[in-house]
């Protein structure tokens, strides 16, 4: 059995800076040997940890999509001492993926339901490989309606512009983005709060799934929201962030009650959430 | 199974047989205490001690540990490839050890050694050991594993089980390792009959001396988020300096930390022993520590001993009763009365 | 050993020191080339840390220089590091460093003579001490 | 000890029925022997839990930081230095305070009397003036309490608090003629090489707990430098380089603030005698700069201060 605990090579594909602040870039990864890439099989919703030796390594939810062949994405907060050195890498150079890790959003169970994607500034990141997967020609099919909030605190700070504004052009998918405030004229699109725009959108609850994630404080004032648009909560489904070591459920920091969130999580639906320990 | 009989006249020459296959651990006293160590001659295994002050859990699950080294130099083609730091697998005899510990390392092997995830040191360390422990003829006042699902006398962790019957020891077989340890021992007896007997009556002494001192029976029973939210942990808490003391002597706390550490164009991976009473344990990169407070800390460990674990897998409490805890905790704060308050803990509404 | 030369760490005031070694070089005056430089605003800023850090990462020995007492930039930042300063001197001799490691000076910005003189001195002192045997962080002695 | 015990407890009932304060920080009775427990009593009803006896030895004043409520406390000696320390260091109000002062003769040394047990248990134990009396299955024991103090406590100078609101127990004679430093002398006395030696042997059991910090009245850091991370001053692991610098920069973080309450090592799960290197700081502190921590409200801390014939003969 290979060492869980060793990460696959990786070279630095390409760096895309993504917001105006320029505290998210987008690293796309390209496996070093050909088995490993072949043996990172994952399924939208699961992190991987991103090792950078003489660094550490950093939980990190997979913005790529299974159904993007040949590479995988990342986008990574500036906050600690991991992704501020990731910041300062350059394209070519050499370092660790280890993963896929956790658990994912339940596609078979989505099978054939609406879904409601809710995001809030970078925790966009797994929403985006959800949206691309469902988008691809193969799966399209298998769900329903798709509607999305995506929001952040201005157009600048968005994820993924241009890919947005391809779905925006799309008919089989409702976007809806929106900023909390713009003084730009040209902005076409919403200004208001997420839990705002969700309420006006008022995607139907009717055999439909709702995944949020985002900053807590949009999420609290979201999921009334939802409630009041009739979701229950074991159809509403997150993904919780943890302080994360091993990833593979050993090091016991990410535990939450009788879970850990790197190995049993990090996805939940909310309806789970209400039966475990509040400490996330 | 096998057994034999070795008499304490023999016994140095039976570690010495034992120590001329490969390494052979056991309790050496140090000054003050007892603690496990590498035997350099038969002699130096004193096995007239309670238990060592810390843990053995050190044989699986070092302190700290080298998983992976690498090469940070510019013209290194292999660089910042991790490779396995070698270690070594070679067989282990660890003699003396406590039933409570070795049942210790069986719920751990819950942990590392799962079906789907195996954590690779562990698993071979486990695989290259051989538990020959010593029942507790006189188990201490802090010991309470007959009321954590083990016992004085309680064999399921390990390889062979040894009975100081007064002149001699009784050593039996648990495991096939075990077995083949035996009988690899040259010039023993079998059994006498009166030891056999003298067995069963220090096992009955061992046990009833110690009673049953908690029913952990009611925190099984009781709903995580009610103990979660009882007023009892505004109790416990109070005392506690946070320092990772329980959790370092614990025999089952097995959570760690992972570091890199750089010495010019080389680097380590590390992995060292971490406390969920450290601040820092849940501390995320932006600031955010979901347990921030200590009473959340403190919650968290007994929680994750009494009723997380027991919950998750249910193969009773991540304790075995050694009372480490107990007698390092440098402000008294006691693991049984906590059980206690834990078990009996009205349910209030929060 | 004979060609070993002592790697040595001076932690400079930027406001006096610094000058002082800057203007010893302007003045051509010699001095052997054993100091790795670290400009420090004042040495009140110089946390124990930094000295740690230093022997640590191997340097042989450490030199502290600031301001005469009363000359500080910032009115008194050296008169609070001097009572640190003997405390750590002392502290690190007691567990074990050599004495001939430490060394402590007041140099103004004009005193290109004292500094080159000094920094002869130390390198000298240094020397005699030899290599750093301890406080030197190698790869880590674990399992 | 009983008249101490009844005297917390009367004092204690009394600030909290007038609603004087709004906790009362003491001891319970312990679980184990020579152990007592740090307990914060909120309504008098709980004040019956309150002891005092010579197992006293967790310093109080560790409890107190970022507090915002109204406090009395039980304080020895030591305790009240700390106290002193804390307002100076404004981690705490005086204003929020009601100190208990708690007149010392020392507390028991848990461990030299354990190992005197040699294994056997004790059933019970009786504290008298100068004795400790112990008893269990074969064991009948009397020790003299004064060898079976806490080192530090042996050579406590300041064992009346420095500083109380009320008095639990009269004055009691301070130590005269004490030798504090014959220990570091004898270190000073070394060579490098084994004074250097005689620091590694000491810390080599380090199994990097951090009680000895968090047991510290003193170490309150929102951030310790152990755990900062940009930079990362120290490793983690038991690397003995690693050990030594947490050990020097904890004990230097201590330099003038330290009071020898043996918290330190009192919590030690290994047995470090980690006073070694505080010892030295207080020694230095008070030569040099002749100061002592936790006497006086009024005065600056020994590195928060400055005279201008400070010695300076190590300086060129």
């Amino acid at each position: 059995m290979r060492n869980p605990y060793l990460p696959y090579p990786v070279r630095i594909e390409s760096i895309v800076t993504e917001t105006e602040d320029r505290n998210l870039k987008t690293f796309k990864f390209v496996f070093l040997n050909k088995e490993d890439e072949e043996a990172f099989e994952y399924i939208p919703g699961q992190f991987a940890e991103l090792s950078v030796p003489g660094q550490g390594e950093i939980p990190i939810g997979i913005a790529s999509s299974p159904t993007e062949k040949g590479f995988i994405k990342f986008t990574v907060n500036k906050v600690g001492r991991v992704s501020s050195y990731m910041h300062n890498m350059e394209e070519g150079d050499i370092m660790g993926v280890r993963g896929p890790m956790g658990n994912w959003y339940p596609w078979e169970t989505l099978e054939g339901k609406n879904i409601v994607i809710i995001g809030g500034g970078f925790a966009f990141t797994t929403l985006r490989s959800s949206i691309a997967y469902m988008l691809h020609p193969g799966n399209r099919s298998r769900f329903g309606k798709i509607d999305v909030v995506y929001g952040a605190r201005m157009p600048g700070l968005l994820l993924y512009k241009e890919e947005l504004a391809a779905w925006e052009q799309r008919d089989d998918i409702g976007m809806h983005i929106t900023v909390d405030s713009t003084d730009d004229p040209n902005w076409k699109y919403n200004v208001g709060f997420v839990p705002a725009v969700t309420k006006e959108k008022a995607p139907s609850a009717e055999n439909s799934y709702a995944i949020i994630c985002g900053p807590p404080i949009m999420i609290k004032f979201t999921l009334p929201v939802l409630t009041e648009l009739g979701f229950p909560p074991e159809r509403i489904i997150s993904s919780l962030e943890m302080r994360m070591k091993c990833g593979i459920g050993i090091c016991g920091r990410c535990n939450l009650g009788t879970e850990y969130v790197c190995k049993d999580g990090p996805v939940f639906t909310l309806e789970e959430l209400s039966q475990l320990p509040n400490e996330y | 199974m096998s057994e034999i009989y070795i008499s304490k006249e023999k016994f140095p020459e039976v570690v010495g047989q034992l120590m001329s296959h490969g390494r052979v651990y056991g309790p050496v006293f140090q000054g003050q205490y007892h603690e496990f160590a590498r035997l350099d001659k038969p002699e130096d295994i004193d096995l007239s001690f309670q238990n060592t002050r810390l843990s053995p859990k050190d044989f699986f699950h070092p302190h700290s540990e080298r998983m992976f080294t690498y090469s940070l130099a510019k013209d290194d083609p292999e660089r910042c490839i991790l490779k396995e730091a070698p270690k070594d697998y070679s067989t282990k005899v660890v003699l003396g050890i406590r039933p409570c510990d070795a049942k210790a390392f069986q719920l751990d092997d819950r942990n590392f050694d799962t079906e789907t995830i195996k954590d690779p040191w562990w698993v071979q360390r486990r695989k290259s050991t051989i538990l020959v422990g010593l029942a507790c003829n006189s188990p201490c006042s802090t010991c309470f594993c007959t009321s954590m699902d083990t016992g004085p006398f309680d064999a399921s962790g390990l390889d062979v089980l040894m009975v100081d019957v007064g002149d001699g020891y009784v050593a039996r077989s648990v495991t096939e390792k075990g077995r083949e340890c035996i009988s690899s021992i040259k010039g023993v007896q079998t059994v006498p009959a009166q030891a056999a007997e003298k067995e069963g009556q220090l096992k009955k002494t061992a046990e009833e001396s110690m009673g049953k001192v908690l029913d952990m029976k009611p925190i099984y029973e009781k709903k995580t988020l009610e103990l979660f939210h009882d007023p009892l942990w505004e109790e416990v808490h109070f005392s506690c300096i946070n320092c990772g003391t329980c959790t370092f002597a614990c025999p089952t706390c097995w959570c760690f930390d992972i570091q890199d550490e750089v010495q010019g164009d080389s680097g380590d991976r590390l992995r060292l022993w971490d406390s969920c009473m450290f601040p820092l344990f849940t501390f995320h990169g932006s600031g955010h520590n979901p347990r921030s407070q200590k009473i959340q800390r403190v919650r968290q460990r007994f929680m994750h001993k009494l009723k997380y674990y027991p919950e998750k897998y249910g193969n009773g409490p991540a304790c075995v009763g050694c009372g480490r805890c107990v007698k390092a905790c440098p402000v008294n704060i006691d693991i049984r009365h906590v059980a206690r308050l834990m078990s009996t803990s009205c349910s209030c509404p929060a | 050993m004979s060609n070993w030369e002592p790697k040595i760490i001076a932690f400079l005031c930027n406001w006096c020191s610094y000058g002082a070694a800057d203007l010893a070089g302007v003045s051509r005056m010699q001095y052997p080339p054993n100091f790795r430089v670290i400009r420090v605003p004042c040495t009140g800023r110089i946390n124990p840390k930094f000295i740690l850090s230093a022997l640590r990462h191997g340097a042989d020995g450490v030199w502290v220089s600031g301001c005469h007492p009363g000359d500080c930039h910032y009115i008194e930042g050296n008169l609070y590091a001097r009572r640190k300063f003997a405390l750590l001197k002392n502290l690190l001799e007691h567990t074990g460093i050599e004495p001939k490691r430490l060394h402590f000076s007041w140099i103004s910005s004009a005193e290109a003579t004292k500094f080159a003189d000094v920094a002869r001195e130390v390198i000298r002192t240094v020397k005699e001490a030899g290599p750093a045997r301890h406080f030197i962080k190698k790869q880590a002695e674990v399992a | 000890m009983q008249a101490y015990t009844e005297r917390i407890r009367e004092a204690a009932k009394r600030l909290l029925s007038d609603e004087k304060v709004d906790v009362v920080i003491g001891f319970r009775k312990g679980t184990i022997p020579f152990m007592n427990e740090p307990y914060l009593a909120k309504t008098p009803e709980q004040v019956d839990q309150l002891v005092w006896d010579g197992n006293c030895g967790v310093n109080l004043a560790n409890y107190l930081p970022r507090r915002t409520d109204r406090i009395a406390v039980v304080a020895k000696g030591c305790d009240s230095r700390n106290i002193v320390e804390h307002i100076v260091e404004n981690q705490i109000k005086r204003e929020q305070l009601h100190i208990l002062g708690a007149p010392c003769k020392g507390m028991m040394d848990k461990r030299r009397i354990n190992a005197e047990l040699k294994g056997r248990e004790p059933s019970s134990v009786e504290e008298t003036g100068s004795e400790i009396k112990i008893k269990g299955q074969d064991l009948d024991l009397t020790l003299s309490r004064s060898e079976f103090l806490q080192e530090n406590c042996a050579i406590c100078i300041h064992r009346n608090p420095v500083i109380y609101d009320d008095l639990v127990g009269d004055l009691v004679e301070e130590q005269k003629d004490v030798d504090r430093y014959a220990d570091v002398r004898k270190v000073e006395a070394m060579s490098s090489e084994d004074k250097w030696q005689y620091f590694d042997d000491l810390i080599s059991t380090c199994i990097r707990c951090y009680a000895c910090r968090n047991a510290c009245p003193a170490c309150y850091c929102p951030t310790c430098f152990v755990d900062e991370s940009r930079p990362q001053w120290v490793g983690k692991t038991i690397d003995p380089t690693d050990t030594r610098t947490f050990h020097f920069l904890r004990a230097y973080h201590l330099a003038g603030r330290c009071t020898d309450c043996g918290a330190c090592e009192r919590s030690c799960p290994v047995g470090i005698k980690v006073r070694q290197f505080t010892k030295k700081l207080e020694k230095d502190v008070k030569e040099l700069f002749d100061y002592e921590a936790g006497i006086n409200p009024d005065m600056r801390p020994a590195l928060d201060f400055h005279r201008p014939d400070d010695p300076q003969g190590f300086i060129k």
